[in-house]
């Protein structure tokens, strides 16, 4: 059993791993449910995790919900999912009701935030939320606080200056933050090797005096084991590591995209091969933690779950409209 | 001639400035391969190759900074932002350097930089894919700002601003990429900069707007026409520099002028019109100049409800022209 | 009380506001063991430590997202840009993120932070060292923005933008440092934002003016009045949210108004004032509303003869409010 | 002989190195000039190059003046000289002469520019010209040009977002550029380990997939050898190169600064005991090229050149206070 039993070696249990696995599923199938419900134009827009699900669940299995500082980025999904979100607050903002978390239909969905989970809203520009993790840190350095701030972004957002500058600064004050980058090998229509000459975006840890890992972001274990590692060194005080989780982006960039126009068909399907999800089946499988029973009754469970949570936001309220123009600034009794 | 959309004149500007001048380039994220996420360089990289129709990484900064190094070195880059709301990274880029290089240089150096951005609501983008970004650059003097409203002026505009020796900001509206068609010459044709037109010649009062909200402005000066209200219009096209004379040309004409625009009134666009107005045609006034703006808003939210909310609409203009009316 | 000068009065914002509440940090460039290059921060390092007083990297950007990101965590960060002319590469962060935070996440999250900033000209500083970018930010919902042109105001301003739950941009005139000296409380005060004030009572015309330029208003004020003509000035003090009723009143109260900044004129602060009035005042007034701003270039020239050229001066202010009174 | 004949073996005359030494004194004799100027009132601003004299020496020598586009910072006099630059045009410059070249007076001194030398106009925010030299770069690439790139910046400098993003676009389109840091250990009060955690600037590189070198600033045959590895390798289409140069700032880090309230004296007398005139003063008097009576006479001559255009300088004429308002925009027959 020794090769098979990787996840005890990593000190997770065998429901762990289960979640973890149920976790990835949840969230291609909601992920799924949103294309189903774009194309037939009840809602205005998706962007997916699809390809990413065993990167997010890696890293999301590492992290301490509730106590951590998380910024995410759009197409975080599953990781939302792990650390509290439901299909029901994803499919709330899929339609941009009152009630979802995220933002009370404000924002587009796949832009999360949520106060209680410590999840720091964000924005669409990319690579902004790469200096509010560092300055989340930097608070928990000043005041000895336990907590690690986690930030995840694309391969394409790492050019960005903000990337570079966030980086620079917590290298420089060792301060207790992991950077996650998953790279999908596409910025929209623009594959890594245009995008970036280095060889991994970890390679770019070592201009800023830390760690940088790359791992294999179809293999949720072993993206565990890293982002692991870099979460109990930042704890420890021991400053910043970047870690690059290598994944496939399966679907195109967004529901306004043609992926078409600039890859091949048959590179699709090869990454399809590769996919996370088969991947920890066939683990679990082969740990004889699962079969094609469980396999059945779980997506049994998840599709009720999710055709609940659509009728439930499809049917939801509306902002309203005279709501518009509040919490610009702070209003009488905010702090 | 040909019945074009706004975007097939944006791509035809492009397409016909590249075979005419090989020193024009288009760069930005996704102008190449993809032929831009509103297909507006569409078919310049397979005519004219990787380099002209050029990919470039996700940095705005670079994507400006590297356009006005490109310049220097004697091309004419036509740098595309996908989204105006992406445009703030290169805010330093724009205002530090491209709009002061020939001054601080004495002339020696310049900027012929064309950046084109799409801007504006109503396409379900929240608050990032539908700002309205404009009044952040027409305050800076050595910038150009330009807004054209129609296929015509989109792409006589858009030729002009290649061709012209400074920095342009080229802002074209979402919601007209593909709401109007009309006719646009075949042969070459520029359309100044800086030159307002009157969109509709009327008696009664003076509406002064740009973009898509112009649009709005003519349908509700059709609703107009109807209750006995006759309305002059006219269409900005150019915010930096504004035209001036036809401003206060326009503003006298009828003695009571409503500004028009999506964007948020407070230090808009608006504003400057009015006072320029308030300063120089006062005594030519019959009625307080008025703003009909956004709401002072961060931006526009995305459920469909708060979006509506946000947004103007002929009826929203033609109460405010009608209120100017009776005053 | 206390006699101090403008820069004394910031620092002991900062440092009171520090004693008061240990969630209060200053960082930015040179702000620690130097002290600020202007020694806004001098002794903070020593008494609060490397962190509260935390010299950062030369990162704009940086510098104001790790604000964001430490006041999401709890923190009150008030970050320092070297020179206003620094602030373009940290808009991203500014108005994509501070400014809209809070209305984004549905009033979930905040941010409360400060940023600081020496602005304005006559110090030899050249296109870079000089210039006012107010406007670039008064447009922009989120955000307040204030300019204090007193010590007295500097320090309750500062303290009230430190207090204040939303994102503020607080410029510091660089001729205001050390140009004069008030009485100042030592017992703890504020000032509260968005609230103009009268500076001078008068019949004749009003005047609106903030900053360093408000000093030239009142000197040539001082002036007129041996010529038999009576100022009412106003400083706005902050520029957004602007104080609607104070400016509409001052309006109404000569039927003559003359705005004045160092700022360039279009599109500039003046305009929204004006605006404002000739919306909402119009029939209360007697004179075209008139601006005195500085010229339309880029920024100003670093030869002395270049930089008088530009600036504004008693003597130009007076000659503006001379023609307005005879107007 | 060998060791001594450094410059022959890098294939540089007699006369070549004479006239880097002969430039790197005039660099600093006008530097002190305009301290002298600035401290009896005379002038308003100095920004020093003093301590990176070396550096700039050997990079200067590698260039082709008038070929290569140079996108040049604050700190390069004596790289200004080297291509073309006199002590009048910087005196004029100090003065804010209507006469000098860099921007007619409207710009502090330090703010070089000069269109027929291809030296690109700069302004005060650090880093924005390291994109323009990549946009010139791509300039040469797209139209098969011989010319290189040459971009200089600080330490500091290399932190901000435009350095990074330049450089990543650089490396993937291979782009003929040379960005060149002068690490002079500080950014105005900040030393180099508070601005970044990396071990060298150089060891940025890797994250943009070109080579990085590091080389001791003090030592102008060093720094010649390598900008000139990397300016025929930028020609020979094989792509950037970035190279630190590590150097000390010997001075205040301008005339508005106090150094003592950061760093010690101490600190500063060792750094000036490593002066690159004086290292190459000695390898000079080692090979037998030169001897004190040359020293002396090449001070004389410079000391009169400065002492002329001082004068010439002080009575130059000033801008017209009526071009306040020209060239906003171009002008009826500009281009
Ligand atoms: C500053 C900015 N510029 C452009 C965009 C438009 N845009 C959205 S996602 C994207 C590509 C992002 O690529 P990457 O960082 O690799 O993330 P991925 O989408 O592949 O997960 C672009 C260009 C944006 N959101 N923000
Ligand atoms: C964007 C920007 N921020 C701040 C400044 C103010 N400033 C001028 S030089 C300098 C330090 C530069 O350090 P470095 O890059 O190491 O260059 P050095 O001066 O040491 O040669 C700073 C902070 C500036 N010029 N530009
Ligand atoms: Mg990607
Ligand atoms: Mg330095």
């Amino acid at each position: 059993m020794g090769e098979l039993s990787r996840h005890r070696v990593l000190g997770l249990s065998d429901q762990q791993v289960m979640d973890m696995y149920r976790f990835m599923v949840l969230a291609r199938m909601v992920d799924e449910r949103m294309w189903l419900l774009n194309r037939s134009g009840k809602t205005h827009f998706v962007i997916s995790c699809q390809g990413q699900e065993g990167a997010q669940a890696g890293a999301g299995l590492a992290l301490q919900p509730g106590l951590d500082f998380i910024f995410p980025y759009y197409r975080d999904l599953c990781l939302m999912l792990m650390l509290g979100h439901t299909a029901k607050t994803e499919l709330l903002s899929a339609f941009g009701r009152a009630e979802e978390p995220n933002s009370g239909g404000r924002q587009m969905p796949g832009h999360y935030g949520d106060r209680k989970l410590r999840i720091f809203t964000g924005s669409s520009p990319v690579g902004t939320q790469i200096p509010h993790a560092v300055g989340a840190a930097l608070a928990a350095k000043m005041r000895h606080e336990s907590y690690v701030s986690f930030v995840s972004f694309g391969e394409g957002t790492s050019n960005q200056g903000d990337f570079h500058e966030a980086a620079n600064f917590a290298g420089v004050r060792k301060l207790p933050v992991v950077f996650f980058c998953e790279n999908n090998q596409y910025a929209i229509s623009i594959p890594a090797r245009k995008e970036l000459a280095c060889e991994n975006v970890a390679d770019r840890a070592v201009g800023y005096g830390f760690e940088g890992i790359a791992v294999d972001g179809t293999d949720p274990l072993a993206v565990y084991e890293a982002v692991k590692h870099a979460v109990d060194k930042a704890r420890a005080g021991e400053g910043p590591t970047l870690v690059e989780a290598k994944a496939y982006r399966l679907v195109p960039h967004s529901s306004d995209d043609d992926d078409r126009t600039y890859r091949s068909r048959e590179e699709v399907e090869a990454a399809k091969q590769r996919d996370s999800l088969i991947r920890m089946k066939n683990y679990l499988t082969e740990t004889e933690l699962w079969d094609n029973e469980k396999e059945e009754s779980l997506r049994k469970d998840l599709l009720a779950e999710i055709n609940e949570a659509t009728t439930y936001a499809e049917q939801a309220a509306n902002p309203d409209p005279a709501s518009l123009s509040r919490y610009v600034y702070a209003e009488a009794g905010d702090q | 001639m040909a019945v074009k959309q706004y975007i097939d004149a944006i791509h035809d500007a492009l397409y016909e400035e590249m075979q005419r001048d090989e020193r024009v380039f288009v760069l930005g994220e996704d102008v190449g391969v993809r032929g831009g996420v509103f297909r507006a360089t569409v078919g310049l990289y397979e005519t004219f190759g990787e380099y002209r129709a050029l990919d470039f990484p996700l940095t705005e900064s670079a994507i400006v900074g590297v356009a006005i190094g490109a310049a220097a070195a004697g091309m004419i880059p036509v740098a595309e932002i996908q989204f105006a709301d992406f445009i703030l990274p290169a805010v330093n880029q724009i205002i530090s350097e491209a709009a002061k290089i020939r001054y601080r240089s004495n002339n020696e150096w310049s900027s012929p930089i064309v950046i084109r951005a799409p801007y504006g609501g109503g396409i379900h983008g929240g608050l990032y894919h539908s700002q309205s970004v404009e009044a952040l650059f027409t305050h800076v003097p050595g910038l150009k700002v330009v807004t054209p409203s129609t296929p015509y002026d989109a792409k006589g505009m858009l030729k002009a601003s290649i061709r012209d020796p400074d920095p342009v900001l080229f802002f074209e509206h979402k919601k007209l990429y593909r709401l109007l068609k009309e006719e646009v010459p075949d042969e070459d044709y520029v359309v100044p900069l800086g030159k307002a037109t009157i969109r509709m010649d009327g008696e009664d009062i003076t509406v002064i707007s740009y973009g898509y909200a112009l649009h709005l402005v003519l349908e509700a000066a059709q609703l107009l026409s109807q209750e006995g209200i006759s309305s002059h219009v006219l269409d900005l096209r150019t915010l930096r520099p504004l035209d001036n004379e036809a401003i206060l040309t326009a503003a006298k004409k009828t003695g009571k002028v409503l500004i028009v625009h999506e964007d948020n009134k407070v230090h808009g666009i608006g504003a400057e019109v009015s006072a320029l107005i308030a300063e120089q045609a006062l005594f030519d006034l019959d009625a307080p100049i008025a703003r009909l703006a956004g709401p002072e808003v961060p931006a526009m939210p995305f459920s469909s409800v708060l979006e509506r909310e946000y947004q103007l609409s002929v009826d929203k203009v033609a109460q405010a022209m009608r209120s100017l009316a009776q005053f």
